[in-house]
Parts: structure tokens; C-alpha cells; sequence
């Protein structure tokens, strides 16, 4: 974990609420995992007051670069789409654990729902490199909330969805799970809004496959102090919060308590 | 210009510079060893503890305002047998003074906790009373003088330790507290500990926090820490130790000037996590520009200086 | 759909839609008429009278503070009498409820207050209860239940007009002081008034502001404020006008949900003269939206759906 | 007065802390006296919260310009500085008194010091249009500080002082005094930090002089509803406070309570 100004080297709309920002980062492009994120300051000002935290998208050793996805979502994300080549921004991270890759390889299962899929990317070229096999659902609300769906192929077999049916397979991705079974892959990961993972985990529990599901809570320091950003996961027959910052974002989907906020 | 001198007496305690970490913002401190050097810190105050652990509110916890954050932690933290344990002969290891922050429901959690620490590596205890009685109907302790005195007295009994009260700002009469805790034995005073607030989720139409209250804290409460501290340190004798909204060496400065010997940052914290050292290091580039020989000058000179102020 | 019913009653008195001015933020009116259709705001609350005239405080008188702003103005204002005499007529024009804020220094200016204003033009008067009482070592009237009563029946004695009480949120407990004002007569509760704060000026070393204490508003304060009238709005029977940082729809939103019948906007004046009007817009394409019929149904609704909160 | 969204058509460093700024308002431009200022909100965030007040420097009733002269002070100039043309800027104004010009032809005095010169570009014009004889005393720290030096002399003789003896005579502006005589001028107009205005009143008072002076204070509303721009002025044997923003910004000197805040 660094904290370091880096400069913007470019920043692109890619469709009307998906940006691309890539980042001068050589020291977090080196060391980071599929599924960390970093924490981005985005104004020098007091409001709005706290860090963003962003999944590392991409990244290039060679080049030094590490790439974000952001939706436009608030103010926070407004101000970063705003922002210039050659700006600099105020980067905490590499934070988080990541998912983890099993040793040998297999067939792994990606899904991703809306800007959920942004940090799959990474995830599906670390996993090709490594010589996975890599399937990749893909869904959003309509063609504009899918993440780089022309490319994604690149990676794996793609199939896509959209809520709108304005593209791929009308509606939502969870419907497009029977077109894949469980039981062909070795790992699953997922990340997405709750009550998609939710359902997911639903459908791989039958089969007892791993899943790994990458949370999104609201978060302060992202560092694991402020204590803010608790989901409650099981632990023995306990039910405990865990940091989503600092022992997440990426859980064991059986360790994590699905359907009891408390 | 030789080095200023930023040496800090809380009580009988003495820091090499005033700026310490406000609890709840700075874990154990360990977090955050990799950003920075925990030895150049004034002190390091931990995560409340409590005697046993406590898993804390369900969430959502905070939730951003406008230049300051809603926190409704729980007090979350794995008790002060854990802390001793597995924590502390950590922390021992960075040669900086520790505070450890502690919480009750009742006087006697107050005062197993002081004795617990007593005659351990920990520096100085604080003490929050901004818990609700339990044995009182949930009245918070630091909102009714009297009470407050007895959370004191009972902490001052237990131990040995430098007993910095931690004062909350929901109260009528600041003053008030301040000087009943001040008769009861605290060396120190800690102000302000977060404001009582709330937000709306307009979506969901219901609180945004699943405790429905929080507290309140950062950039926004400033004016209110502020003249608390200003309030504070000309009715009392002991040492107040300023913090709410330091965010940068300017922000530090104005708390020294209203009468705080010492400041602590909190939120600034999650916003930068090198602040505190890159305030030391501004208050210190600061007494050289003005040619201030001992920081300890600057305290309350908003006051000291012209005539009171109301 | 039908255009939603925006109505409101606070107390006797019915207002097109829930949106006010607050006291001291939207001088008398006149001067935003260039800017906006006064005709079409719930109601204008002018800036506080007192009996005699008033000069107000030394400069500097404000500072912007993060998302926030202290001021010490000090009750500046021409005195009931011209107020009736050449502003009133003025007003008048407009066709639009005229809320009249009073302040005083003792039961008997307040009372002599609210006999004047009795039979005028004016539609309710305001009572700001957050002032020292002189007869009472200074005390703010409205830290203390009693006094806050005191206040209220007198002014209630002497008018027929419906009484609208302001509290001041620098207080222990709200719900305490709401409910005392409300046994003793008033018609509906405005909350809040500002936050006592100050700031210092390092490079004077000395307090900004020329009174040194100065009133907190604007978003900065709206957690607090949100917290309050969620905790007075259950607890007493009488409309609630929410105020504190309201800049936006959803700001307005978010006091209406926490239980405010109406809100004003403040501080928010300055940001933007227009914003009152804006939120009007917006509160009713909302309902449209939403597909609410009255915006009545949303009053307190964070707190009537589900459980009650804490 | 109007609030409404103007478009920056230009916005340009001139020294290093000087920038000037250029907008599309024609309906200002138009009703526009010089020495009136206009509020500007400087970013969409909470923080810097209220707008931020500015004189009008210049305007051109044909291309329905208006100009503003800044300097880099605070959080809320440094935002406007980095705006970039083609932007919009939330506008309130045109705001204040503004300077008044005596029907008669005659001789006049502009005193500026530092970013106070601003006004007075304006005012130049203004009086040079009707016609009168224009002295310009320009003052400044050092002399990236001074307001278009090179320029002013379009008006009138001009004489530039800086602090620093970087440009024109060496000292502050009040020192130039001397250089020119009270009594031949019909009017004199002055704009600047309070202790130089404050002299050159003790030096214009002792001729009887017409001077008019343009305050500072910190302003919130800026259109006269919060008394928050007191500032202290005779009226009659007593003092009373008048409101900077909407009774001002230019006083006669004689009104003005110089040497007590009380
Ligand atoms: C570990 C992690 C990784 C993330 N990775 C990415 C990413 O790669 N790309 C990306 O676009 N976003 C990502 N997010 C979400 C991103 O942080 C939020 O969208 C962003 O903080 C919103 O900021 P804002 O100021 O624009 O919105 P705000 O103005 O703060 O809020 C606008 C709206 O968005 C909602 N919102 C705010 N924060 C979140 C959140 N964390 N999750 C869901 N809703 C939220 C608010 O409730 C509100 O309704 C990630 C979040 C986490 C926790
Ligand atoms: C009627 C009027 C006309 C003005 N015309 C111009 C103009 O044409 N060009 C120009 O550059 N400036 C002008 N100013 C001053 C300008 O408004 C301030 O410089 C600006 O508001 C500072 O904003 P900031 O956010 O950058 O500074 P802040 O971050 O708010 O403050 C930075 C520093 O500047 C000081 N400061 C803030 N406001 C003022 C002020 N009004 N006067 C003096 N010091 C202040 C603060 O005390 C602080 O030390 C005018 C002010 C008034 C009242
Ligand atoms: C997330 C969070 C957790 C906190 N936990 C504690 C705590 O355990 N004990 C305590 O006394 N104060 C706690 N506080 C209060 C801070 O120590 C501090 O008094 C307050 O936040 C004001 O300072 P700030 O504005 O710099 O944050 C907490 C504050 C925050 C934001
Ligand atoms: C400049 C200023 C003057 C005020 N004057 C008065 C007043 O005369 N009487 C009063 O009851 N409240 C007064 N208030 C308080 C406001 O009416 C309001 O309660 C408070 O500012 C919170 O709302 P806001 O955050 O929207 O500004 C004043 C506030 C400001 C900022
Ligand atoms: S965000 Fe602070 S602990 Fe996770
Ligand atoms: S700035 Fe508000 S009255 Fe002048």
C-alpha cells in the first residue's frame, strides 16, 4: 500500500456513463492482484470530503500504467470524469486481498452485472495468462451499462445480457446461468449488485462449486480502521462483521451472510 | 533558527510534538505502518475499547455529508484482554506513546477497564463518556455533570495512569462538564467527540444508518470544536486536547491558538492518511517562519493576547 | 396525474406549498423580488425584530467555514415600528404569508413584541427563543425548558396570531425543551437555529468574527438538523418547519421524510437567491414522479413506515 | 439584477497571479456602471460554499462582454482559475452602487492598489468616454501585482509605484501623492487595501476634495439580506453600519469611519 500522486495519461468515455482512466503507476502496476482497488481523491476540496474507491480495472507492468472503469454515479465520479490528461490524482492502494487463482488450471466462470464486470477484466486476462479456460457473463440494464462487451471475447466465450434486451440476451444475467453449467467449472467469481450475487451463490451452492464474490460496501479509510464498511460473514457459528476494505472486497460466498443484514 | 520545540505536556505526560490520533480513526495504529513513521507521532490513541468484545451496529456504519462523515461504529472492538494480548506488544514495538480509549455502560466496566491497563505498556487512558448509562435509562454519561464526575472518579481510583477525559459536545453547558470532570481528577480533556446526527436515504425513505443515529465529524464540526476548546481552556486548568475537522497544519494551529495544548486528527485521517505527519512537520516549518521558539507559546493566544474574549 | 396538493397547515395557518425562508437569510422579501415570484413561496419569514432598533455587531460579521457559514450579525434591524410602518405596506403587495420573527431580553420585550404585531398584515410570528435573557445572568431562553415556556406563554398571551417557536439546537435535549414549549402554547416548532461556533484568524491570532462566537448554518449543520426533527416530530403533536443546510429537492426531501411539515431555506439564499422557487419545482415534479397526491403523505414517513426508529 | 449562467468565452493568465476572465453577458453588459461587481459561484460542490464577489473590470456592449481581473487568493479563485473556456459560471449581478461620474466634464484622480486597480480600469474608461481628463496613480507589491501597466496609460497620464521598486517609483502608491496636486482634480476615485485608502483620505480631506472609495468587506449574500458586509459609516451625528454590498461598494469618503470598527 502506497499513497502517491499519480498522473492522469489519459481518460476516455466509453459509453454514455462508462469512462476509462489510466493511470501513471508503476509501483501499483507491479504488485497489484486481480480484485484490489485503490482509494482516489477526487478534489482538493472538502466536499465532497472522502476517497473513492475504485477496482483496478487493467494494468501494464511495462508501461507503468493502471487502468479504472468508473460509472458516473455522484458527485465524486462527476468531478473524476471532469478531470485532464495530465492532472494528477492523490491514489491510496493497492488495497484489499483480490481473488485468488487456484494453482492449476481449469475452467472458471465470470460474472459481472453492470459496472460490477470492471474489475473482471483483470481478473479474465490474469486467468488466461495463467492458462484458464474462461467464460464470461456479462450483463446491465441496457447496452450502455455493459463493461467493453466487444473485447471481453478476447478472454473467453462471452455471453451477454441486458435487462432492456438492447443487446444479447433480454434480461437479467441470472437468466442467462442455465445456458452455462455449474458443474463444468473449477472456480466462479462474481461481482455485481447484492441481490445478483445473492442469486448466484444460490445457484452454485446446489452444485458446491467455489465462488468467489467481490462485495461493494460504502467505505471511509478503505484501510481497515474506520470500521465502516462491515458486512456480516459467518465465522464458526458466529455471525461477525467483516472489514469489506481490508479482509475483502473478495469473500468465500459461503462465508458470507446473504440473506440477514444483522 | 534552531529547531523549535513542539514538546507537549499533557498532564504528567509528555509528547515530543502535540499531534496525536483521535480514537476510532487510526485502528491500532499498526494499519498504518507501512504510510508512515508511528515513532514521529506525539502519541497514538487507539480504537475504544470496551471489557469484552463487541461486534458493533449492523450496517451501513457511515455515510459521507456535506465535509463530514455520519459514523455509527458500534464501538466494534475485540475487548482489552484481546487488545493486551495480541495487539499491544505490537504496537510496543514503534517506541510511541500509547492512549488507550476506553467505554462503559457502568461505572464498574469504567473502572475493571482503568485497573486492567494499569501497570501495562499503555501511556495514558481516555476516557469516553459519551456512553449511555445503562443503569441511568441510557442517559449518556458526559451529558449530565455529576455523572460524568463519577465515570472520572472511578477511572482516577483504578489507576495510575494519566486519565484524559474525552468530553461530548452534545451538551448545553461545555463548560460545565468540563469543570465537574476537571474537580473529579482528569489530568486532561479531550474535545469534542463527535455531534449527534442523522441522515435520510430518500430512496429507501428510511434512516441511511442501520443504527438511525450517528455521530458526526470532520471539516463541518470545526466551528463548533472550536469555540468548545476556546470555552474549555480558559475555565479550567488542566491541558485540552483539541480535535473535529483537523484536516492541515493551519486547521491544527487554530485549535493551539483557541487553548488546546495538544490536537488530534480524526476523519483527516480517511481523507489522508499521512496528515498527522505532514502536520508535524507543517506546525514545526510554521514556529520557524514565525519564529517561535516553543509551541507551547501559541496556546491560547487567541485569548491570552487582547483582552477575553466572551 | 392530477398536479400533487402541496398544502400545508402549520397550525391554523394554510401555506400552497411547504417551502419558507428562514429568518435572517431573505432580509424582508423586497430585495428578491427582481429575482423571483414571492407570490409563489409558502411563506416569508423576514429577518428578526426586536422592540428598538438595533445596529448589530462590530465587522467582520461572517466567515465561510467548510460547507458552512458563521455569522454574527447581532440582531441588526430597524426596530418593530418602521418594520410596520415602511416595510409591511411593501410586503403586503405580494400577497404572500408574512412571518415575523421576534427576539428579546426579557419576557416583557417579547411580549410587547407579539401585542404589536397583533392585528397588522403579518400571518404568525416566530419566536426566537435563542437569545440571553438579561434578567437571568445572560442565560440563552431557550437552553432552559422553563424560561423557553416562559417566553412562549407570554408571547402567547398577547396575540391571536399562531405562534411559531424557533429552538436553538445548542442543548442537551431537544425533545425536552420541544415539549415544555409545546405544553405552553405554541402553534408549531421551527428547528434549528445555528450552532454556536467560532473561528480564528491565525494570521491576527485573534477570532475571526468581531462578536468572537458566531451561529453555524448551512449544510454543514444538516445532519444535526435532520436528527432533531426527527427526534421533536415524534414527540410532540404540533408541526415541525425544518431548517439547516437545505440547498436541494432531496435536501427538502430528506427533513420532510424525518417529519418536518415544512422547511426553509437559510443559507442556502445566498448559495443560490433562487433556490427556494427551484425547490418548490422540484418537490412537486417529485410527487409527480413519485406519484404522490399530497405532499402531506410523506411528512415523517423515514419514522411512520417500518419500525420506529431510536 | 440577475442570476443566470454565463459562458467563459476566454480566460487568461496576465501575471503570475493575475488572470483575466471573460464572459458572455450581454444583458449585464449593457446596464453596467463601472465600480459594480457581480457574484460568481465558483464550483457546483459544498465547498467553497458561497459564491465569491468580483468588480467588473471592463465590458463591451457589442459583443455583450464582461470582464473580470482576479487575483489567485484563496480555494475559490484558485477553482476559477483552473476553469476553462467554454465553461459556464452561476452569475449574480450586476451588484452594488458602483462609482459615480459628475455630469460636468473635468479632472480625475483613479488610485488603485494592487488587485483594487481592477474597478478603476473601467471607471477609466467610463470617465474618458465622457470626456474627462484621467490621472492614474498605479500601486502594487511588486510588479506582476500591478494591473495592466502597460495598458492604463490609454486613459491618462499614469504613474506606477511598487512596493518592491521592481517597475515605476519605488514605495507604496500614497507615497506618489506628492507627485500630483489635490486641487487640480474635480474627482477623486480610489480602490484598494482599507490602510491605503484610509491615507489618502487623510491627504484629500485637506482640500475638501470629492473622494470616492470603493470598500472590501467579506460578503455572503452579497445583495444586501444578510448585514453580513457591515461596515461602520456617519450618518449624521451618529455612527450606523451601512451594507458594503447593496449601499456600496463605493462610498463617499467623508461617510466612511476610518479609524474605529466599533
Ligand atoms: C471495493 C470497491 C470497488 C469499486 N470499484 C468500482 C469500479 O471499479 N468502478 C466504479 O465505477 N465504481 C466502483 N465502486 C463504486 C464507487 O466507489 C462509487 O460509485 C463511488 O464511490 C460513487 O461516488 P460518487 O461521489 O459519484 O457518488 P455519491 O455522490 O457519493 O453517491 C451517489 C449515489 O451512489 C450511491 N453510492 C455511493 N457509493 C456507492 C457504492 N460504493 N456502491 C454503490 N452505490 C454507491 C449513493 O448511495 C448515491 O445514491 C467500487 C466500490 C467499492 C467499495
Ligand atoms: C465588492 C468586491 C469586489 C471585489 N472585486 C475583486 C476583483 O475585481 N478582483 C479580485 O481579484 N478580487 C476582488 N475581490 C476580492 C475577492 O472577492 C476575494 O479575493 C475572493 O473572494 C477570495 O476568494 P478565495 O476563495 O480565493 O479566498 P478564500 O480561500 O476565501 O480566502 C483566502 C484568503 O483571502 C482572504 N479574503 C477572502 N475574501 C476576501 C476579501 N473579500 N477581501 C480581502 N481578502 C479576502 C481570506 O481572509 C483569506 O486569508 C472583491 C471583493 C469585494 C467584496
Ligand atoms: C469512524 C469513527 C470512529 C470513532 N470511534 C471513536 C471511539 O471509539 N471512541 C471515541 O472516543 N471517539 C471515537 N470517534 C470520535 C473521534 O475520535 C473524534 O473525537 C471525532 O471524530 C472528531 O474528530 P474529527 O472531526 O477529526 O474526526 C470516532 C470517530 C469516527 C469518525
Ligand atoms: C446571516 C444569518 C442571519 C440569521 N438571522 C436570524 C434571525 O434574525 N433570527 C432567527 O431566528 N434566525 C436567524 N438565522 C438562523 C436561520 O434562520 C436558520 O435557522 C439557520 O441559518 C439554519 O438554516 P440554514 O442552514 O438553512 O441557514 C440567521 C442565519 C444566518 C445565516
Ligand atoms: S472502509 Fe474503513 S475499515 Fe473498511
Ligand atoms: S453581503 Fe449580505 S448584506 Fe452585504
Amino acid at each position: 500500500m502506497q499513497r502517491q500522486y499519480v498522473e492522469i495519461k489519459n481518460l476516455k468515455q466509453l459509453t454514455g456513463r462508462y469512462y476509462l482512466l489510466t493511470l501513471a503507476a508503476p509501483l501499483v502496476a507491479r504488485s497489484v492482484k486481480p480484485g484490489q482497488f485503490v482509494q482516489l481523491k477526487v478534489s482538493a476540496q472538502l466536499d465532497p470530503l472522502l476517497r473513492r474507491p475504485f477496482s483496478i480495472h487493467d494494468w501494464c507492468d511495462a508501461q507503468g500504467n493502471v487502468e479504472i472503469l468508473f460509472q458516473v454515479r455522484g458527485k465524486g465520479t462527476r468531478l473524476l470524469a471532469d478531470r485532464k490528461q495530465g492532472d494528477y490524482l492523490d491514489m491510496l492502494g493497492p488495497l484489499g486481498n483480490g481473488f485468488s487463482i487456484p494453482r492449476a488450471p481449469g475452467k472458471a466462470l465470470l460474472i459481472g452485472g453492470g459496472i460490477g464486470a470492471a474489475p473482471l477484466w483483470g481478473l479474465a486476462k490474469s486467468l488466461h495468462a495463467r492458462n484458464w479456460q474462461v467464460t464470461v457473463l456479462l450483463g446491465g440494464a441496457g447496452e450502455q451499462f455493459l463493461v467493453r462487451p466487444e473485447e471481453f471475447s478476447r478472454w473467453g466465450r462471452t455471453i451477454i445480457t441486458t435487462d432492456d434486451g438492447s443487446r444479447g440476451i433480454s434480461g437479467r444475467v441470472t437468466e442467462a446461468l442455465p445456458l452455462v453449467a455449474a458443474q463444468e467449472f473449477d472456480q466462479i467469481y462474481a461481482c455485481g449488485p447484492k441481490p445478483m450475487l445473492a442469486a448466484i451463490y444460490d445457484w452454485a451452492r446446489i452444485t458446491g462449486l467455489p465462488l468467489q464474490v467481490s462485495l461493494d460496501e460504502v467505505m471511509a479509510c478503505g484501510m481497515g480502521v474506520c470500521l465502516g464498511c462491515a458486512h456480516p460473514v459467518r465465522k464458526g457459528k458466529e455471525t461477525v462483521y467483516a472489514k469489506v476494505c481490508s479482509q475483502g472486497p473478495v469473500f468465500d460466498a459461503r462465508e458470507v451472510v446473504w440473506h440477514d443484514q444483522a | 533558527m534552531t529547531r523549535p520545540d513542539l514538546t507537549t505536556h499533557i498532564g504528567p505526560l509528555t509528547l515530543k510534538n502535540p499531534v496525536m490520533t483521535a480514537s476510532g480513526t487510526f485502528g491500532y495504529g499498526l494499519e498504518f505502518a507501512p504510510l508512515l513513521d508511528l515513532h514521529a507521532l506525539g502519541a497514538v490513541v487507539v480504537k475504544g475499547l470496551t471489557l469484552a468484545p463487541r461486534r458493533g451496529n449492523p450496517p451501513p456504519r457511515v455515510v459521507e455529508t456535506a465535509s463530514g462523515l455520519l459514523n455509527a461504529i458500534g464501538l466494534e472492538n475485540p475487548g482489552v484482554e484481546s487488545f493486551l494480548k495480541e495487539i499491544l506488544p505490537q504496537l510496543e514495538k514503534y517506541a510511541v506513546p500509547v492512549i488507550v480509549n476506553i467505554s462503559g455502560n457502568t461505572l464498574d466496566e469504567y473502572a475493571l477497564l482503568a485497573a486492567r491497563l494499569n501497570d501495562t505498556a499503555v501511556s495514558a487512558v481516555e476516557v469516553n463518556i459519551s456512553c449511555p448509562n445503562v443503569k441511568q435509562g441510557g442517559l449518556v454519561f458526559g451529558t449530565v455533570p455529576e455523572q460524568a464526575a463519577e465515570v472520572v472518579a472511578a477511572v482516577r481510583a483504578n489507576t495510575s495512569l494519566p486519565v484524559i477525559v474525552k468530553l461530548s459536545p452534545n451538551v448545553t453547558d461545555i463548560v460545565g462538564i468540563a469543570r465537574s470532570v476537571a474537580a473529579a481528577g482528569a489530568d486532561a480533556l479531550s474535545l469534542i467527540n463527535t455531534l449527534l446526527g442523522m441522515a435520510i436515504d430518500i430512496k429507501r425513505r428510511r434512516p441511511v444508518l442501520g443504527n438511525v443515529f450517528g455521530g458526526l465529524s470532520g471539516p463541518a464540526v470545526k466551528p463548533v470544536a472550536i469555540r468548545m476548546v476556546w470555552q474549555v481552556s480558559q475555565a479550567v486548568d488542566i491541558p485540552v486536547i483539541g480535535m473535529g475537522g483537523i484536516v492541515s497544519t493551519e486547521d491544527a494551529l487554530e485549535f493551539i491558538m483557541a487553548g488546546a495544548t495538544a490536537v488530534a486528527v480524526g476523519t483527516g485521517n480517511f481523507i489522508n492518511p499521512q496528515a498527522t505527519v505532514e502536520i508535524i512537520k507543517g506546525l514545526e516549518e510554521y514556529c520557524i517562519k514565525e519564529n517561535i521558539a516553543k509551541i507551547d507559546d501559541l496556546v491560547g493566544i487567541a485569548w491570552k493576547d487582547g483582552q477575553n474574549g466572551k
